[in-house]
């Protein structure tokens, strides 16, 4: 997947990054991402203007600022549905969505599922640090029931974590796969799939927030690859899921679901034979 | 508004009323659309039971040889298939001694129509009926009705055939028939309520709800992404849109909720398509954080609001204007914003597809405050004119040496540049911002943000089209919406007693425009402030932005019922005012 | 407020800066909580840069002989560990000719301070730290300053003995010794900043933020129940609470978001259990729509919004007053209910007990208007009084024949039945109801519910606690929330200039008391309203219920600084007013 | 589970309805849904008092008003939020939740989510008609991809439908099963059931909207007992799920997931103690 062009014109991956100093704490897992997000981008050569990446609120929903592609940082939540207004609306552009697990699992739980169940063609990465980092340190759905160090939960959540493989795939996202920040270079290749996948595209990146949940510096320890190559069918997905220790790396699903493309061409012309509805013929 | 000199003969409301499958909303609209065609204004609305379908329902027409925008004082006939649960509906169709109450043969009307001492008719609308094979009684109904206003059967019989083509002729000419028994039944009462149609004919007429003009306005102003989740009295202008946009290459969207909605609406806003959705109070209150995104980071999109009446959940298939308040001032921090209102079911046209050319030229949110009066209103009205606005963004074509996003200066509103546009990358971003988009908490950056995104508003000339301003009188009725149609009506009444009063409603309620009322104030010396709503939120919010050296006087009525023009003359008379 | 003839001894200004890890908001704490031990009041307010960690950071404070709420015009001390990224603090710490600038040996101070003409003096803070075994300079800094200050060394050993307990007794001799070795450094500078330490100490204070003040308040004002979902700066008042709660049988839930929190408080409050929740102003615009639900339903919940600067995301770390709109006004529909703010660190645990106490005696949803300056400021204060507010919602216990639930008449508050209590079974209900609760569209049910959940709300008597009034002049400052504090100060200020204006400050802003103001402002001839919004909020919130025969002027700065006393001061005179 | 108290004061099904009319369209699957529910109390012998029926917004969430135990007719969506606040401080309560499958997976799909996590002894009954009732005939989340009467999406929603019982399960309600209106003795059996079994439980009870989808009369005819008994596996329930045609009957999952129950006992002596921490002790 790396960039093989011998083209002088061709992008590098900084190219894809702007002057925009990250606020992220040194040591903060997104950094790599970030770095897999520049690669992907220019293993695909994508024209960054063609490029928009919308994200909600979080530490890691800052990353559009720092690329240099058209971004929208918009509420917490809510970017898939800002991802898909925008898709519908012109297929031409590659549109990503990027943010947090709380961000997309929370608050954004909804969209998520919605979003699975639309198929359309664009891709959606989770920087996945089982914690609210931005708002210093809360429990989220990912996290660990018996968790004790969340400052709203002092005896853990004590209830089910959100497993999101499992939902987007029971929620017919398209194509589906697990990263690890401590591997920018398999994070890239991974993200540049799923961009090239059509369809609905979801991809959990673990992201150790080292601030609020330093232990996960050991995530590097315990990550490891998927046994197996990604399959077509759901039901062989869902098997292999219900066997997931969380940990396993790489892509679980490509799926054959039928993206959500309505014809949009806006055409200007026939405004005015819609009046004839209306009009009383006497 | 035309003056009319004889009420009587140039207006008449007619209401039928019936019990589930009585057919009464078919028969009332195809009354309304036979009197279009003979060259009548006309409008109906509609009334319920809370059955969620089958239950009691009302059909109340109101036929005119002028354009009529409300409901008169009273009705002049009501007419019953049955009156199972008739009762229900007795405030909504108020009666006078004139009035003519039409049942079937020895079904007694219920006293609370009775005791209005307006007369009463019995007709065997069965049997009659009955004597045409598969004849309805909502047909015969019908054929009554256009006996007694004396409207010519031609129209209708057009009508019937047109749109029971579908059933086959054997339908079409059962219901002719019934029509011209039912017709051949009144007897004495023949022409008794007498329009007085005009020989030449109104050529241009539309039959259209408000809901179905201010989809056909969004159409127009450019609006080609849509993205709602169904609400009433909200839904029917995107079951219209659905299709229509199809035929202009738009699309709609049916989203998860109001919030996937008007998120939606930003991104692809953002894609630089002009974008627009549809709700009522419960979606809209959900929507405003994310209104104030499109706010903040400068993304037009256009909020229609449908009310109905409040709070909460409240009662959903009833007008109110009680929604004022929060499309004003609900969104949190300083958000300057656009909201509008139309005044009349042909105005929502208007006024929707000035929403979208206000909102693309500013680059911010717009609320338009659309009721379920209007909405659901449907009218007889003359062609309403193809205006010229049309989205017009500012757009920043080309690639630019360190574009600004949001740079400041001018007139505020900053050239936009879409995806796709090479050198121009930014992220727009709902967090305060540098010129560049960047976030920043700076106290400068901040004011400069402020000022922009209110100074664009505030600078921009908006024109004649911020109010409606009639009359004369030192005395003046400030009114806005769906009131202003009953607050004319009213006017029209007192000026057969020889006075005037001045009319100030305007249609653009933010930004502000304190130059432009003061002027429109001029001389005046009184004013009384009339308005749907039980909080008086139109009242305060005069008093809030346009204080004056009199004090305002207000005329609050909540929903359901609508204002009357006579209460409106009342409510003057009784303050002393004339 | 007392008086305080010299300003310069009794109130001093302390801001300490430093990048990340120099540990200034540790150093800060520590201050002030010697002082506090000193006997001394005191304020302390942090900033940081835009780094989630690890980035510059400063810590202001004020310590004086009297309450102080506010900061003041100047700093009269700057101590910065290093100048990395110092400039971006500049707008916050202002700063005179008399004041005093201290940094390292050799750290030229940024131009931006040195600009206004302070003194300054370099200290080898480095040196002195490295002489002491595990030696900080923030530790040497404490030392500094107590000597310039004239603090008495005793009480900070103390809270270093205590605050590092944990960390044994080597960290606290070291820190002991950086602090002595610190203030030894001072030489002629000593005691130049002197505060006239009280001999009598006052023996009952409290080191409190307004987040915890009012998370204090709700549970004693009643409230178990809390569900919630952080958001700055309101997380705090929720992560004092979570453990509190359980010290009273009480929890607290993180919900999936706001919508899920505020209707699990109506589920909670709807079997009886006082319940809240806190958040800020993008949470807040998520629940006007189920508050609107508390409202209809008569199910009494209390929101208390945390206020940061807007519109949308805007700037989550800093004050702005710019949610009144949308507490006022937020809620679709007509639905009254009420809107407090507190004035003070203090007064958020007074105002938010009193906000329980109405949400449950009236059944309505209470909002509670504090903000970051005020949740966020951690302050020495006098010991609340323990007053006598606690829920007392009006419940049917027993079973009643024919029960209704919004049975209308009296004072309009009708008995609640919680389920549990037989025979009085009834479904609560978002939708417009009969008495009953059982749905209903009539008009007069509509007008009954209406006018009862109005009633019950405007005919309370709310005592002498719906605002601070003080002075006696014809010049009225009228004001809110943490910018009393300032306004205050400026009184002052012009006092000691002979002149005397009045302020008054509503703590009750929904319903509106216009008797009560109309009172207060008896012989006010000129009013100027001050406020941090952008908009103008307050002022025309004013204009909107409070019409006056005077003009209000309006002094409306946004965030992030806050108001400062003098800004006050030249406002009024710059008006010509004395 | 039928009532075989003889004593004279058992409670009949009747005993649980009011006095009010339903706006139900006459022939309405809801109609025997509520019959369902006051068989079940009956056949539990619940106190009406200690009863709580929660709901949204629709036709199905009209259901409160007509039994005769405590109710709260809330906002769209939001149904679930109100009875989890509810039954945290009200343990003693029965709660239950009933809605339609537009309030419930559509504005509501988070909650839904997230309340299946957080496993609250409570249950949660969806009407599912796979229509918007109450506002006359749009698609809903359960509605089938090429349903091309839905008056938003004339060329049907065109998106995967959302699988109630497979979001249950993956999110970790408790007891999930599904009934259907036309057998209101096996509906009342399945309530009680669900009640009974301690945790979140979630019962899909298929009932027409015979007004706007009157095909669904049809279903009748197709529902099928499902083949097997519950199963406390969720491995085993999800492979069940796999081969599920949506209209077999019955209870399928029956977990042992451990209920979310925070002790709550509020005790109001103590609050003054808490004054202690801000003591300055000089
Ligand atoms: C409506 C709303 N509620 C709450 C917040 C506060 N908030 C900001 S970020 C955040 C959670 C971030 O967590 P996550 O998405 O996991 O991102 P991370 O910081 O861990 O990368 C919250 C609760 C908000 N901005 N808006
Ligand atoms: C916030 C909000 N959005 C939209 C609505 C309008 N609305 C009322 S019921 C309903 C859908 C009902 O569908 P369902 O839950 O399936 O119930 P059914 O009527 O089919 O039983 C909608 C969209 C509303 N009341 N509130
Ligand atoms: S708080 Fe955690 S997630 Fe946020 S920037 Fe720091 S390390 Fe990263
Ligand atoms: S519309 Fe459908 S769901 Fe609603 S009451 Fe009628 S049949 Fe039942
Ligand atoms: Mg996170
Ligand atoms: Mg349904």
């Amino acid at each position: 997947m790396d960039q093989t062009s011998t083209s002088t014109a061709a992008l590098k991956p900084k190219d894809y990054k702007s002057d925009t100093k990250p606020v992220w704490c040194p040591g903060c897992g997104d950094f790599s991402v970030l770095s897999a997000f520049t690669k992907a981008m220019a293993a695909m050569q994508l024209d960054p203007e063609r490029v928009v990446v919308i994200s909600g609120i979080g530490c890691s929903s800052r990353i559009p600022a720092y690329l240099n592609v058209y971004g929208f940082h918009a509420v917490h939540g809510r970017a898939l549905p800002v991802g898909i207004g925008l898709k519908i609306t012109r297929p031409d552009l590659t549109v990503m969505v990027a943010g947090g697990d709380g961000d997309g699992f929370s608050i954004g739980g909804n969209h998520f599922m919605q979003a699975c169940r639309r198929n359309v063609d664009m891709t959606y990465v989770v920087m996945d640090n089982q914690v609210y980092g931005m708002t210093k340190g809360q429990a989220s759905p990912t996290t660990e029931p018996d968790w004790e160090r969340g400052k709203l939960t002092p005896h853990g959540t004590r209830i089910n974590p959100f497993y999101p493989l499992v939902i987007a795939l029971a929620s017919g996202a398209n194509f589906i796969a697990r990263a690890s920040s401590n591997d920018p270079n398999g994070a890239a290749r991974v993200i540049t799939e799923a961009v090239q996948h059509p369809g609905f595209s979801f991809v959990q990146i673990l992201s150790p927030c080292i601030t609020f949940r330093p232990e996960q510096r050991d995530w590097k320890k315990i990550v490891h690859p998927a046994p197996v190559v990604a399959t077509a069918d759901p039901a062989v997905a869902a098997r292999r899921l219900m066997t997931d220790d969380n940990f396993f790396i790489g892509t679980l699903f490509k799926g054959e679901r039928v993206p959500f493309t309505p014809e949009f061409e806006p055409r200007a012309e026939s405004a005015h034979e819609l009046e004839t509805a209306f009009r009383m013929s006497a | 508004m035309e003056e009319h000199k004889d009420r009587a003969s140039s207006s008449i409301s007619i209401a039928l009323i019936g019990s589930g499958g009585a057919g009464v909303m078919t028969a009332g609209s195809m009354l309304l659309e036979a009197a279009g065609r003979a060259g009548l204004f006309g409008i109906m609305t509609r009334s319920a039971g809370p059955q969620i379908r089958g239950g009691e329902a009302a059909a109340m027409l109101r036929l005119a040889t002028f354009p009529v925008e409300s409901h008169d004082n009273e009705f002049d006939i009501l007419l019953a298939i049955d009156w199972l649960n008739a009762d229900r509906f007795r405030a909504e169709i108020p009666l006078g001694t004139q009035s003519l109450i039409i049942g079937e043969t020895d079904a007694e009307p219920p006293q609370a129509f009775t005791d209005s001492g307006a007369r009463t008719l019995e007709l065997p609308l069965k049997q009659i009926a009955r004597e045409t094979d598969g004849g309805r009684e909502n047909m015969v109904v019908l054929g009554v009705v256009c006996s007694l206003i004396g409207l010519p059967l031609e129209p209708l019989h057009q009508v019937l055939e047109s749109l029971l083509k579908r059933k086959g002729q054997a339908a079409i000419d059962s219901s002719v028939a019934c029509v011209d028994s039912g017709a051949a039944h009144t007897g004495k009462h023949q022409g008794s309520y007498q329009l007085s149609l005009s020989s030449e004919k109104q050529c241009d007429l539309w039959n259209i709800s408000g809901n179905e003009a201010a989809g056909l306005g969004a159409i127009r102003g450019g609006v080609r992404f849509v993205a709602a989740y169904p609400i009433t009295p909200a839904t029917e202008l995107l079951e219209w849109m659905a299709p229509a946009l199809e035929q202009v290459g738009g699309i709609l969207v049916q989203a998860e909720d109001e919030l996937a909605s008007v998120n939606q609406l930003i991104g692809a806003s953002f894609g630089g398509t002009p974008s627009l959705t549809a709700t009522s109070g419960p979606g809209l209150a959900l929507m405003t954080e994310s209104i104030g995104l499109a706010v903040a980071s400068e993304t037009p999109i256009v909020v229609v609001d449908v009310m109905r009446g409040g709070p909460s959940t409240g009662i959903p298939t009833k007008s109110e204007q009680s929604d004022l308040n929060i499309a004003i001032y609900g969104l949190h921090g300083d958000a300057p914003h656009l909201v509008l209102a139309p005044m009349s079911v042909a105005d929502c046209l208007f006024t929707t597809q000035w929403a979208i050319h206000l909102a693309e030229k500013l680059q911010t949110a717009a609320i338009v405050l659309s009721d379920q009066n209007l909405g659901q209103t449907r009218a007889i009205i003359e062609r309403p004119a193809d205006v010229a606005f049309v989205s017009g963004r500012s757009i920043q074509e080309t690639p630019m040496e360190g574009y600004q996003r949001y740079a400041v200066g001018g007139n505020g509103v900053s050239p936009m540049a879409l995806p796709g546009t090479a050198g121009c990358q930014y992220t727009a971003d709902g967090l305060e911002h540098a010129p560049s988009g960047i976030p920043s908490s700076r106290a400068e950056d901040h004011r400069q943000q402020l000022d922009k995104r209110r100074d664009k508003l505030v600078n921009h000339d908006y024109g004649d089209h911020w109010a409606l301003i009639e009359g004369e009188g030192e005395f003046a009725v400030i009114t806005w919406g769906s009131s202003l149609a009953p607050v004319r009506e009213a006017r029209a009444m007192l000026l057969s007693d020889g006075i005037d009063i001045r009319i100030i409603a305007p249609r653009l309620l933010l930004p502000v425009q304190p130059e432009r009322m003061q002027q429109a104030l001029a001389g005046v010396t009184g004013a009384l402030v009339v308005e749907q709503s039980h909080g008086a939120q139109f009242f305060h919010y005069l008093q809030a932005f346009y204080p004056q050296k009199f004090e305002f006087m207000s005329m609050a009525q909540p929903g359901p019922l609508p204002i009357r023009p006579e209460q409106v003359v009342a409510d003057i008379k009784t303050r002393g005012k004339y």
